[in-house]
C-alpha cells in the first residue's frame, strides 16, 4: 500500500479522497491555491502545498508544480480527483516518469479511450453497440454520404472533444457543409485536432452510464448504471441508480458490454462508459470517462462498495476481491448537485461568501461538501458547492428523502439552485421517470411562486424586523448581489398541495 | 408602544402593526387580524425562530434597499416596507433614482458578445449580452423593457463584479 | 394516514421522527419546554406548542400539558420518543382516552412488559429462554432456597425496574438478607412497587437485543439483533450490528424467541427484546424495551428498514407490508453515542454553550443530532447530544469509517466523550468482537496521552497566539469550566504507531 | 521583529520566539529549530489553520489562566505561557494563589453523599462525594493530593454550578 498520496484537486471530491485515505491509514496530501488556504480541503489534509496563484492554469493545472508538491512531501501516489487534470494523460504521464503511481488508467489507456473515433472503433471491436456513424471525415461528399445514409438529424462532433463540447446538431443536407467547416474550425481552437465525425442524432433518449473497476490481476466487474438524463446544456444535475428504465436484462447487456469495452482497451482502475439509451431499451456507445465521476456516490450507495478505495487499492496492485457475482444493487439512490447559481436569473453563476450553511442529515442522506461558513464561492472554480445523495428502500422513498433533506438545506451568501432540485422531485414527470436528455430544456420550466402560508408568514416577520429596527437598531446583513425585487414573483397557493405525491404542508426550515 | 408599516411583497400588500407590551409579548396585526407572535433570534446569529400561533417558522433575514428580504426554506420573500424610520438608504447600480435600470456584472469574467447597441428597444427577459465566468457563457438579461441608453462595455473586455454593463431607460 | 402528528419529546429523537413525517407528507407539531424555545427541534417542527418550565416533570413529562397541546394542534397522533412518557402505560391510556393514536404497543401491552415477573412468565409460556430464576419473592426463606439452587452470585431484581435500575447482585448466603431488605425498600421508594425477584447471576455476557415490529394483521417481523455490550453502568455507549457474537444459527434462534414472545404479549408497533448472550450461546431473556430505542439506527442501517416510517404506518393500521423471509442484513452498521461528558475527569456531565460545531460527514456516515451553534446543554436533559452511526461493508469498515469520521468532529463549549470513542474503536480486544458487558468497567482503561507531533504544534500555535496578542489584541473564548491544565497528562509516541488496525497518522482535523 | 515565550505542557517545556518579517511570512523557533509558519484564522471565528513546513493542523484555542489550551482534534494540550505581556489574570475558583485546591460544583445539582471530612488526608483521584444532576450520580474527585481543610457543603444540599464545595491544602 502506498506510503502517502497526494490529491491534486480541491473542494469535496478532495476531501472524499482524504477520507478514503484516512479509513486506509494512508497520510493525504493537499494542495492549494492561493485563493484556498483556508479552505476545508487544506485542513482536512495531514499535509497541504501551495501551488500557484488563484486561476487554475496556474494552480490545479500546473503540472511541474504538482509534481513538485508530491515529491516534496514524498508522495507516492497522486488522486487526480475529477475535472482538472484528471483525464489528461500529459499528467499521468508525468507522474509515471516522477516515479509516482497515478490512481486512475495508464496514460495509454486515457489517449485511446480521450479519442472518441479511436474509442467506437476499439468498442466496435469489443461487440459494444455504437450509434450509425463515421470514422473521421476528411472530405465533405464523405459526410454528405454518410448522413443521407444515417438519415438526418445526424450530429458532428468533435474526435477530442467530450462531456457534451464540441457537438454540432445538423438538420439538413442544407446546414451540412456550414456546420462541417465551423465544427473543425472551433475543434481545432477548443481542442487543438480538427478532426471531426458524424453520427447519428438519437432524440429523447436517456443518458446511461454503467460503472466499472478493473484490476491489474484481470478481473472487471461492472457496477451497474446511473441514470443522468436531467441535464441542462449538458450539465448533470442528478444522478440516480438505477435507472427507472433499464430492466435486469437492459442492465445484464449493458454491464457486459462495459467490461467487454474494458477490457478491449487494457483499462486499469474506476471508469465509467456512457451510453445514450432508447425507448425500445437499445443502447449506444457514447464515451468513456477515464476517471472518478462526480456522480460515483449513488453506486456506492445501492452497491455498497467503496469506490475510492477500490481505486486506491487496484492502483497499488491489490486484487480487487470480489467478482461480478458479488455485485447486489440493493434500494435506489439519487443525487442532487447542488450549485451556486440563481435558478430565477437564468441559472447565473452566483459568487460570494457563505454566511450561513446548515446541510441536511439523518435517515439516508450522504452529504459530499466542502462548505463551511466564511467560505468564498469564487469565480475561478466550477460553481458546483455541494452533493446531496439519498438512499431509499425504492425510488420514492429516495426522492422522498431527497426532498425532505432539500428543504433542510441552508445555505446564505449565495443563491443556489435548491429550488430548482425541490422542484424536479416534486415533477409528476420525473416521479414516473419519465425524462430524457432534453427534458429540462424542452419540457421543465422553474415555477416562480409564493406560498401563500408563508406570505403572511413573511410579512409579520418584517413587521417584526422594522420594529426591532427602529427601536432597537437591529442589525441584518446586506442583500447578496443587490437582488433586485424580483418582479416576476407572485404568490400561488401552493400549501397543502399534495402533487407528485409530495406534500408541500411539511416543507419545514420552513 | 405600537409601530404600523405599510408592506408588500409583488402585488399583496399589508398594514402591519406592532405591539409589544410589558412583559415582552409580541402581537401584530396585518390588515384587520391581530396574530400572537413570538420570535427568538438564535444565538444572535443570521436565523429566526418565528412561531405565530402555534405555526413554527424559521426564517434569516437581509437588508434591502427599502426593506427586508425574508428567507423562508428555499423561498425569498422581498419584503417592501413603508413607514420604517431607519430604513436602508434605497439606490444602488441597479436601480436608478431616475428610472433606468443598470445590468451590472454579477462577477468577474470577459464579454463574449452583446447583442444590443443603443437606441434598441429591449423586452424584459431579453438577453443582453453574454458573460463569460466560471468556465461558462452565461446569457444577462433585461429586467426592464425600455430603451437601450448605453452599452458601457465592448466584446472581449475584461470586467469586474458589479461593472455597469448596459443602461436601460 | 395521520393528519398530523405530535413528538411528546425533544432533541434529536425528535428530530429523526419529525423528518420521517416529513417524508410521509404529515405535517408534524413539537412541543418544548421554557428552556427548550430556540431548540431545533422547535424550529424544524411544522408548528410548536410550549408544554412549561425547564424541569422534565412539568414539560416532557407533563400527560396533561401534551394532550392538550395535540387537541388545540389538532394531532391524531403522538409519537412518544424514547425516555420521558415513552413507557408509560398511562400517558398511551390518557392518549387513547382523548382520542388519538399512540406511536407504540398498547397501553395493556406495555404494562404486561413493565412488570418484569410477568414479562418472565409470558416468555416462559412462549418458550422464550429465561435465566433460572423465581416469580415474586414473598418469603426470605423462598430466596434462600432458589438462591441455593440456582448458585451463587444471584441478582435480585425489582419486577418494576428496567434499564439496570433496580438490582443488585448477591454474591453469597451472608448478604442475602440484607440484600432483600435493601432491594424491597429501594424498589417500593423508586417504582412504588416493593415487588422483588431472584435471577441468576450471568457473569462475562453480552448484552444481545432483537428489535421487532408487528402490525395490526398479525404480522410479525424480527429484523436482526443488536449488540449493545458496551456499557457503563448499564449506560449503553456503542451499539452494533450484527453481533459479532451471533452466528447465522443464534440469530434464527434470537428471532424466532423474539417473534414468539411478541406474539405471546400481544404486542403491536415497534419494540426490543433484551437478551444476555453467554459464551456458549445461550441466551436468556432480559426485558422488552416498548419503544424505540435510541440505536435503532443500526438496525435500519443494516436491513434498509425505515423503522419510524413503519411505526407511523403500522399504528395507522396499515400492514406492514414485508415478512420475516424479505429481512436481509447486508453489511455491519455502529453507533456511537456522542455524550457531553469530561471523559478524564470520571464522566462527569458538562454543561455550557456550544460554540462551535462540526459534525462528520462523507460515505458511510449517518448523523443523528439537535446540535447547533448556541445550543445551551443544561443539567434538565439527558447529556447525550448526538449519535454518530457508521455502516460499512464488514464490521472492519464500519470501525474505520466510525473512527475517521469521530477525527472529524469538532464541538467547542463542552466536553465530550468523543476520546473514549476514538480509544475505543482502537482498542484490539473491541476490534476482535470480545467485549461482554462488564468490559468497560473492568478491562478498559482510558488513556491520558497527548501525541508527541501534536506536542509541538500546540506549542507553535500557543507562541503564535501569545505573539498576536501582545501585537494585535488577538481575542478568544475564555476556557470551558475553568479547566484546570491537566496534571495528568503525559506526552506519548502515539504517532506512526499502528494499533488495532487504525493508524493513528492521519488522525486529521488534527 | 522577535518576541520569545517560555512555554509548558505537562513535563515538556519549550523556549519559543516568533518573527514576522514586513510580507508577514512568520518563523517561530523552538529551543534550537526554526520553523516556516503559516497561521490563518478561518473567518475570524473560533477555527484556525496553521501549516508548519508542510504539515497541516486545525486548532481552536481558548484563554486559561497562564495560557491557552490549544485543541487539536480530540486532544486538548494546555499551555502555560511564560512572557506574554497581556496574559489573562491568573486566579479563579479551581487553583488558588495559596497553594490549595477547591473543588467547585461542575453543575447544579444535589449533593448525595460526601465522604471526606475536615483534616482528612486525600489522593489524587480520591472520590471526595457525590453530587446528583442530569439524572446521575456523579462522583467528584480530588485533583490534588493534601488534606482536606474545608468541606462547604452537606448531604443533601442544592447547589448552583462553580459554588465552592471542598478545599483541600
Amino acid at each position: 500500500m502506498f506510503k502517502k498520496l497526494l490529491v491534486a484537486n480541491r473542494g469535496e471530491i478532495t476531501i472524499r479522497v482524504l477520507r478514503a485515505c484516512r479509513e486506509l491509514g494512508i497520510p493525504g496530501v493537499a494542495v492549494y491555491s492561493e485563493a484556498d488556504r483556508g479552505a476545508l480541503h487544506v485542513r482536512y489534509a495531514d499535509e497541504a502545498y501551495c501551488i500557484g496563484p488563484a486561476p487554475a492554469l496556474e494552480s490545479y493545472l500546473n503540472i511541474p508544480r504538482i509534481i513538485e508538491a508530491a515529491q516534496r512531501a514524498g508522495a507516492d501516489a497522486i488522486h487526480p480527483g475529477y475535472g482538472f487534470l484528471s483525464e489528461n494523460a500529459a499528467f499521468a504521464a508525468a507522474c509515471r516518469e516522477a516515479g509516482i503511481t497515478f490512481v486512475g488508467p495508464s496514460p495509454e489507456a486515457m489517449r485511446l479511450l480521450g479519442d472518441k473515433v479511436e474509442a467506437r472503433r476499439v468498442m466496435r471491436g469489443a461487440d459494444v453497440p455504437i450509434a450509425p456513424g463515421t470514422d473521421f471525415i476528411e472530405d465533405p461528399a464523405e459526410a454528405v454520404r454518410a448522413a443521407e445514409e444515417i438519415g438526418y438529424p445526424v450530429l458532428i462532433k468533435a474526435a477530442a472533444g467530450g462531456g457534451g463540447r464540441g457537438i454540432r446538431v445538423v438538420n439538413s443536407r442544407q446546414e451540412l457543409d456550414q456546420a462541417l467547416e465551423t465544427a473543425r474550425q472551433e475543434a481545432l481552437s477548443a481542442f487543438g485536432n480538427a478532426g471531426v465525425f458524424v453520427e447519428k442524432y438519437l432524440d429523447r433518449v436517456r443518458h446511461v452510464e454503467v460503472q466499472f473497476i478493473a484490476d491489474r490481476h484481470g478481473t472487471v466487474v461492472a457496477l451497474g448504471e446511473r441514470d443522468c438524463s436531467v441535464q441542462r446544456r449538458h450539465q448533470k444535475l442528478v444522478e440516480e441508480a438505477p435507472s427507472p428504465a433499464v430492466t435486469p436484462e437492459i442492465r445484464r447487456r449493458l454491464c457486459e458490454a462495459a467490461a467487454r469495452g474494458a477490457r478491449a482497451a487494457g483499462y486499469e482502475n474506476a471508469g465509467t462508459m456512457e451510453f445514450l439509451l432508447d425507448r425500445d431499451g437499445n443502447f449506444y456507445f457514447l464515451e468513456v470517462n477515464t476517471r472518478l465521476q462526480v456522480e460515483h456516490p449513488v453506486t456506492e450507495l445501492v452497491t455498497g462498495v467503496d469506490l475510492v478505495v477500490d481505486q486506491i487499492r487496484v492502483a497499488a496492485g491489490e486484487p480487487l476481491g470480489y467478482t461480478q457475482d458479488d455485485v447486489k444493487m440493493v434500494g435506489h439512490a439519487i443525487e442532487c448537485r447542488i450549485v451556486a447559481e440563481d435558478p430565477y436569473n437564468n441559472f447565473l453563476p452566483s459568487v460570494g461568501t457563505i454566511t450561513f450553511v446548515r446541510e441536511p442529515a439523518g435517515p439516508g442522506i450522504r452529504m459530499e461538501s466542502a462548505l463551511f461558513q466564511g467560505m468564498e464561492v469564487s469565480v475561478y472554480y466550477d460553481s458546483m458547492i455541494a452533493k446531496l445523495i439519498a438512499w431509499g428502500a425504492d425510488r420514492d422513498q429516495a426522492i422522498r428523502r431527497a426532498h425532505r433533506a432539500l428543504t433542510e438545506f441552508k445555505v446564505l451568501g449565495v443563491h443556489t439552485n435548491i429550488p430548482f432540485h425541490l422542484q424536479l422531485l416534486e415533477d409528476e414527470r420525473f416521479r414516473r421517470g419519465d425524462v430524457h436528455t432534453k427534458f429540462l430544456e424542452q419540457e421543465f420550466r422553474l415555477e416562480r411562486t409564493l406560498p401563500t402560508d408563508g406570505i403572511d408568514a413573511a410579512f409579520i416577520a418584517a413587521a417584526v424586523l422594522a420594529a426591532e429596527r427602529d427601536r432597537r437598531g437591529l442589525q441584518l446583513q446586506a442583500g447578496t448581489n443587490g437582488t433586485a425585487p424580483a418582479a416576476g414573483w407572485r404568490a400561488a397557493g401552493r400549501v397543502a398541495q399534495v402533487r407528485g405525491g409530495i406534500q408541500y404542508r411539511g416543507m419545514g426550515w420552513r | 408602544m405600537a409601530v404600523t408599516y405599510q408592506l408588500q411583497i409583488g402585488e399583496e400588500k399589508r398594514t402591519a402593526e406592532v405591539q409589544q407590551d410589558e412583559d415582552g409579548r409580541v402581537r401584530v396585526r396585518l390588515d384587520n387580524r391581530w396574530y400572537d407572535v413570538e420570535v427568538q433570534r438564535i444565538n444572535g446569529g443570521e436565523v429566526f425562530s418565528l412561531i405565530v400561533e402555534g405555526e413554527s417558522w424559521e426564517f434569516t433575514a437581509v437588508d434591502t434597499p427599502g426593506g427586508f428580504e425574508v428567507i423562508i426554506g428555499p423561498h425569498v420573500y422581498p419584503v417592501a416596507v413603508g413607514g420604517m424610520k431607519t430604513a436602508r438608504k434605497a439606490g444602488g447600480a441597479a436601480a436608478g433614482a431616475d428610472g433606468t435600470w443598470t445590468l451590472t456584472a454579477p462577477m468577474s469574467g470577459v464579454v463574449v458578445d452583446v447583442y444590443v447597441s443603443q437606441g434598441d428597444q429591449v423586452e424584459q427577459g431579453a438577453v443582453l449580452m453574454v458573460l463569460e465566468a466560471m468556465k461558462m457563457n452565461n446569457e444577462l438579461q433585461a429586467q426592464k423593457s425600455g430603451t437601450v441608453q448605453t452599452v458601457h462595455v465592448t466584446k472581449g473586455a475584461r470586467v469586474d463584479r458589479g461593472a455597469p454593463l448596459i443602461t436601460v431607460a
